[in-house]
């Protein structure tokens, strides 16, 4: 387990394949540590940066993205990486995954997606199935999933890919596309919790996900391959639109400053007579 | 000499450019001048003044006398505010006010013109004459229409009313929003997050028409959360950064105040008060929120809260905010007000412009952010640089960043977190006292009343009721030194508050000891002027020969 | 006699169900106990403490004392604990640990045995036997296996080891946050609505159970946000609501309690506190939230803030909270903390079950929702009963709920919310004086701490140092009567804080004149035990032969 | 104007028509006033409430849904009607639109778009368009703007309509279907700000703006309609899905109470030794 301590996860747990492939992903990449940003919220996943090399910025519940915004918009030259779990991302910080995707900045957004709330012992999460039975829901949850890369695509995102925790090394090269990509990738990560959600396993899983040879051409095509469901789980890229470049930042901001010139121009010009 | 004009009438009247113009005109002519705004919640219709007082030496407050000059643009305003014309005052009425709009049809085909027309009409009451006119306006002022109007004022026996020199040297203009825009680019803020909230959106537009063209970044956010959220993420990744809001927004960043004091990002953080609780008055003023502010963001950790109470300090004390929030790595607040917002005031003196200037240390990989230290500051740095890893973490953490349970660690990061605040006495920022130091009652404000109770006191003196006043600018943390050679024994202290309990009166008694006597409230959404205080004040604690 | 019981290990080893058990036993066997547990923020692994102190007489709080058994299910605890065993103290040590899963392995072909087991082990300790056992215990208890455990107990000796007899007559058990939801439910609770936050998880699992058979609804939020205005509609719409959550998600609610001070909603607010800033240590306790509830949302507007310290103040006070809500129309606090909440204890006599009532008044269409009464409050009612409509408004309105930019209105509409508090005086909980009332010196404590500091003051008097203790469970507002009747004069003043700066002696000294001479705080995310309370009062404040 | 008191909407403002056509909704559908919920944040939209006849909690900026979701949910026999504007319902208030729809109560969602956050003076919304410029956004709006009626429909919205407010009698039509359906009913509205949106005019709707003659037949179509832009901008119901009820509330609890024996019941089965 390198230098990071001890790792604070349920033995089985998904997020240590997660931690896995994004840690190797990162190393065939060859993105040095001190040039990668992880940013997270709070939960089971959102521990992840703690036990990756890198920068990070372990926030609070629900507000890994705008803290992430935040960062590219200050240091575009930094790689961003957005990792935290389906309560944080979609169920406390939706707002920021609505309007953060049509910022499209070139950011990474993780989310691993055990369908519970991991860390306060098991409630349902917003994308926890119909009529699953959770610790606030004792009579089954009676609130329709939501679809976060139906939802993405909708939204604009131009990368929408899924993985499986329990498909390390498939994983790996999504992430490595997703990270690539210049714009705003997310990635959906179905995390088996071995704690809370006893149906949603790796067997569950591994009798129903198959792999996508190719993306959808379009956000058409794309949005019916996150339609499906149920029986077959598709993972892989569903969209890459590499047509559309991301938003462009301000350049370069950091070490370079405002001058006293600029601010006998801005003092001239807006609050003197001249 | 003085000359006060109200200018009253519906949104979308033209208020808002005639006052730009006026001012601007004044401005340039070198009329000291004080100008202010109240105003509704209302994009047409509605019922709106735009204040100004005209004056012969430097002028930052409304005197409260009765009115020389009243524009009204409608009956409404002509009703409302008739009986306060002063005696010799002058009236343009809703008919003066048609009389213009078919002289700017008739003369300029466009009606727009009455604007000018009615500025230059203003302008000859105080005795400017044509060619100082022609020196001072521009192109965009219409000149032509200006000329008109000062001709118009002439023939209706107008001219010269008021007359005034001009004998301002102030050769710049700001409102107290732009004060703070410009003290923070002069901070070196490079990035400003933020969802438009009245009375700090000016404040807003200020930085994002500055990034336009300086090395600064402006973004709007989805919502107050994201906009703190980003600054800490900014001022994280190495740009000194901030937010703006007014009450209802803050609230929604009290949360990330708390993680700003956790992960010892610095921050600035300006609240601009309205009257709540919750929308209230949105365009209105108040001081309602000091207490809010103080104990915002769960948990216990050092902060710092400034309230100006002048253009220079709105300046001086918003630069000083990026400095002690890179100083002490913690969230600095600047609170200010609607009625400080939005008055337009003259800065006398020159700014001085040197920019603040971070520091980029660079470390090796054995870099701690959150090193315990003697005075409890922790080196600051920022990723990438060096092979430093910049780790910070809203759990308690190791020194190193990392979440850790271990409750001895935990004590000594809250002691050290802490004892960041003990290092902040010596940078205390002073309060004021003004007037007659030996006189028996004291005068206590904070904030935005510090140039009405300094007027108010000097009138006051004046009249046979002596005062000292005492301002406070720094309000958070309050430390002894600040009561150090400003001897209030035996003074009967008055806490002079924009609001209805009198939070300030409740700190100083909470930190310093200080018992406040008696308090004068206003919480009815305008400011104080200065008469109005100044009859309160003698009504209630003086009687003739003497204090009460 | 007592017996103190700790037994650790790691997260996932079934350390809550032992707790569990042992603990529903004890209580039908008629012991009086108490227990609580210290644990990390992990679903498995880590180290987790639950802790039993057993005796003859009532027990409120941890004694401090050395433990008289050490269960260590970890090697990690053996290390940890073995040095606070007691002389006579035995020890359950892995190696003990791994012979009972054996025994249940072989007995009953199943690990999970271990725990019933492990429970039939520690109460042959205290002496019980097996009739008495088998009285007491149900199908869903494993009899077997606590049989099997009795003997294992005789066939390593310690049976017997610390006998001591059963004498509660108590007939009811709670954690700190079901005697709140027994409370609110009491009080005519019948919405909550709740995003999941620890230590306040258990207080919203309590209320959904309820719901399922009760009319009460529970509704699961997909924020904080969303949370207190749901609440805040459904109270709107009838039904008394309450929310809960922890100093995080309750910054995020702080616009809302702004909301329902203005709009004078009724709302009950549970912060179950944890160390802060941020995110801190979620499973931990604290008092550090005090100056955030008091002052949380913009503006100004009266609220209350009860902090119960005893089972049979949370379920009076969260009833009570619930009546206060609707009587004054304002947002109601229960402060409490994760030691509270999670403290399994007894609770003596029993509770009275009337359910309190909400009234339905009907109105005609002249009903005006924020009619100017002379004591400021306004009839309540909710939509459609009779022709009234029930218009609310954040925006400062008139009384029919329209907004208004009267400005003469507003005055009198701050002065109608603010005079509610002054009728709430009559209403105030006074605090408790405890002890030695001719002592000089008397400890200050508020919320969860009342228990722990009475039972110091009793030991410390009776080792010798005659303390009185003064207990507020009103923490806000905080008014003259609650010292009249003390006299306090003289006495050297003590505040106890699970804080690090006193937040509650500066509420004193703001809100009553009170100076406080010393504190006690502790901070590292545990309660005081009475006998490092003890040892600290004594160390600091007495001398062999009196006071310092 | 009935007896509302003066409007504080400027002349020529859509929202006059938004709340005419409502007014007429409401009284042919024969609801009384007594038994109407109007549910607002702030913005100008936000005070439609005032002008119209009802009960109303006009509460936070972007917190008009989940007070609504209280009323119904307490209340499930009155009319619950929501009412803002869309940097209010989508921008501030984007989470609780995520998730709200999610619940499926039997709620009506309206949302009086004129792509501008008007109250504040003019600063882009998130329906704004992409390049145009607002208060805050001098060199353009460089985010993607959010399609409030496509993200309705992935979330699973059983009724999703757009009115304009240009087509009074026809917008009456559509909230009278929209309050008389039994689920959640979002109603996106054009309309024109005449203060600070110059280009999304009634003239530039005109021009654009055509009746659906069905809705959808399934979501994949109404999602479809939903993408249609530019030129063409079609009215009308784009989903009407009576198939699922929706999710059941409580019941009565009204006027109801716990009573002393339900609590003895659960001191003894909870905290009694029995
Ligand atoms: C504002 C706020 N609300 C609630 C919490 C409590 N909380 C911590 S983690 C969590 C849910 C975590 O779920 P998810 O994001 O899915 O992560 P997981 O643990 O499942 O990986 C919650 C509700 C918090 N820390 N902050
Ligand atoms: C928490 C909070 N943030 C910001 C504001 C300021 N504010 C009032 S209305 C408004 C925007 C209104 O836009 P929209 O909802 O589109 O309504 P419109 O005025 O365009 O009808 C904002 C930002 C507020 N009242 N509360
Ligand atoms: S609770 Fe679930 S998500 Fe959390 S660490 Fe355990 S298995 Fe993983
Ligand atoms: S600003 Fe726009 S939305 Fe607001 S009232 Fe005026 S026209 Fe209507
Ligand atoms: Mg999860
Ligand atoms: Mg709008």
């Amino acid at each position: 387990m390198n230098d990071h301590g001890e790792i604070a996860w349920c033995p089985g747990c998904g997020n240590f394949a997660i931690r896995d492939a994004l840690e190797g992903a990162l190393a065939e990449l060859a993105i040095p540590p001190r040039e990668i940003v992880l940013t997270s919220g709070i939960g089971q996943a959102a521990k992840m940066p703690q036990y990756l090399a890198g920068n990070y910025f372990n926030g609070l519940h629900g507000r890994a993205l705008p803290v992430a915004v935040g960062v590219k918009l200050a240091r575009p030259e930094l790689t961003v990486i957005v990792v935290s779990g389906d309560g944080c991302n979609y169920g406390e910080g939706g707002n920021h995954f609505l309007h953060s995707l049509r910022r499209n900045l070139d950011l990474t957004v993780l989310t691993c997606n055990n369908q519970v709330y991991g860390l306060t012992k098991g409630q349902s999460s917003p994308t926890t199935d119909l009529g699953r039975m959770n610790m606030f829901d004792p009579r089954g949850n009676e609130n329709e999933p939501l679809n976060p890369l139906a939802l993405a695509i909708v939204l604009g995102a131009p990368f929408v890919a899924r993985g499986f925790a329990g498909e390390k090394e498939h994983l790996k090269g999504l992430l490595k596309e997703a990270i690539q990509f210049r714009g705003t990738a997310v990635v959906d990560i179905l995390q088996p919790c071995v704690s809370f959600n006893k149906v949603n396993t790796y067997a569950y899983y591994r009798k129903r996900v198959y792999r996508l040879d190719v993306p959808g051409k379009d956000r058409r095509e794309a949005l019916e391959i996150a339609e499906i469901q149920g029986d077959r789980i598709p993972v892989g890229v569903f969209l890459k639109d590499e047509s559309r470049s991301p938003r462009e930042t301000a350049g370069r901001l950091f070490r370079k400053s405002v001058t006293p010139g600029d601010m006998e121009n801005l003092l001239q010009k807006w609050h003197g007579a001249a | 000499m003085e000359c006060t004009i109200l200018i009253g009438g519906q949104a979308g009247q033209g208020l808002a450019s005639i006052e730009r113009e006026l001012a601007a005109l004044l401005f340039r002519l070198g009329y000291f001048f004080f100008a202010t705004k109240f105003y509704m919640s209302r994009i047409r219709g509605g019922h709106n003044d735009h204040l100004f007082r005209i004056a012969e030496r430097p002028v930052h407050a409304l005197s409260g006398e009765s009115w020389d000059v009243l524009v009204s643009l409608d009956e409404e305003t002509q009703r409302r505010c008739k009986a306060d014309l002063s005696a010799r005052g002058l009236c343009l009425s809703p008919a003066e006010i048609a009389e213009i709009e078919k002289r700017a049809k008739d003369g300029f085909s466009n009606v727009v013109m009455s604007n000018p027309l009615l500025v230059g009409v203003l302008l000859r009451i105080i005795g400017v004459r044509s060619d100082a006119l022609e020196a001072a306006a521009r192109e965009e002022d219409q000149p032509a229409a200006l000329l008109a109007g000062m001709a118009l004022a002439e023939e209706w026996d107008m001219a010269d009313r008021f007359v005034l020199q001009p004998r301002a040297e102030s050769p710049y203009t700001f409102d107290g929003n732009s004060a703070i825009g410009f003290g923070s680019l002069l901070g070196g803020c490079q990035f400003m997050a933020a969802y438009p909230m009245t009375p700090a959106t000016s404040l807003m537009l200020y930085v994002a028409k500055a990034a336009l063209e300086l090395p600064v970044h402006f973004e709007q956010a989805e919502d107050e959360i994201a906009a703190i959220n980003m600054a800490l993420g900014a001022s994280y990744a190495g740009l000194r950064s901030m937010v703006a809001t007014s009450g209802g927004g803050f609230a929604l960043m009290t949360e990330a105040v708390s993680l700003a004091g956790m992960t010892e990002t610095p921050i600035v953080i300006v609240i601009a008060q309205r009257p709540g609780p919750s929308t209230g008055l949105p365009t209105r003023t108040e001081q309602g929120d000091l207490n809010v502010v103080l104990s915002a963001g769960h948990g216990e950790f050092p902060r710092l809260v400034y309230a100006p109470g002048s253009l220079q300090e709105a300046v001086d004390l918003a630069k000083r905010s990026f400095e002690m929030a890179d100083r002490y790595q913690i969230p600095v607040f600047i609170l200010t007000d609607q009625y400080l917002a939005d008055s337009i005031q003259l800065l006398e003196g020159s700014p001085e412009l040197s920019v603040a200037l971070r520091q980029y240390e660079i470390f090796d990989a054995s870099y701690r952010r959150y090193a315990l230290t003697p005075d409890g500051l922790s080196p600051l740095t920022y990723p990438g640089l060096g092979e430093a890893l910049v780790r910070v973490d809203s759990d308690e953490h190791t020194e190193a960043g990392k979440i850790t349970e271990d409750l001895d660690l935990r004590v000594r990061m809250v002691d050290k977190r802490l004892r960041k605040a003990s290092r902040m006495d010596k940078d205390a920022v002073l309060p004021t006292l003004y007037g007659d130091r030996d006189a028996d009652i004291c005068l206590i404000s904070w904030g935005s009343n510090r140039e009405i109770v300094e007027e108010a006191a000097d009138r006051l003196t004046s009249e046979g009721h002596p005062v000292a006043a005492l301002h406070f600018s720094q309000v958070y943390p309050l430390v002894p030194a600040m009561l150090e050679g400003v001897s209030l024994a035996g003074k009967r202290l008055i806490a002079i508050e924009n609001n209805a309990t009198g939070q300030f009166a409740g700190l100083l008694k909470r930190e310093l000891s200080l018992e406040i006597n008696d308090m004068i409230l206003k919480y009815n959404g305008l400011c104080f002027s200065v008469r109005e205080l100044c009859d309160e004040v003698a009504a209630r604690f003086f009687v003739p020969g003497g204090v009460k």
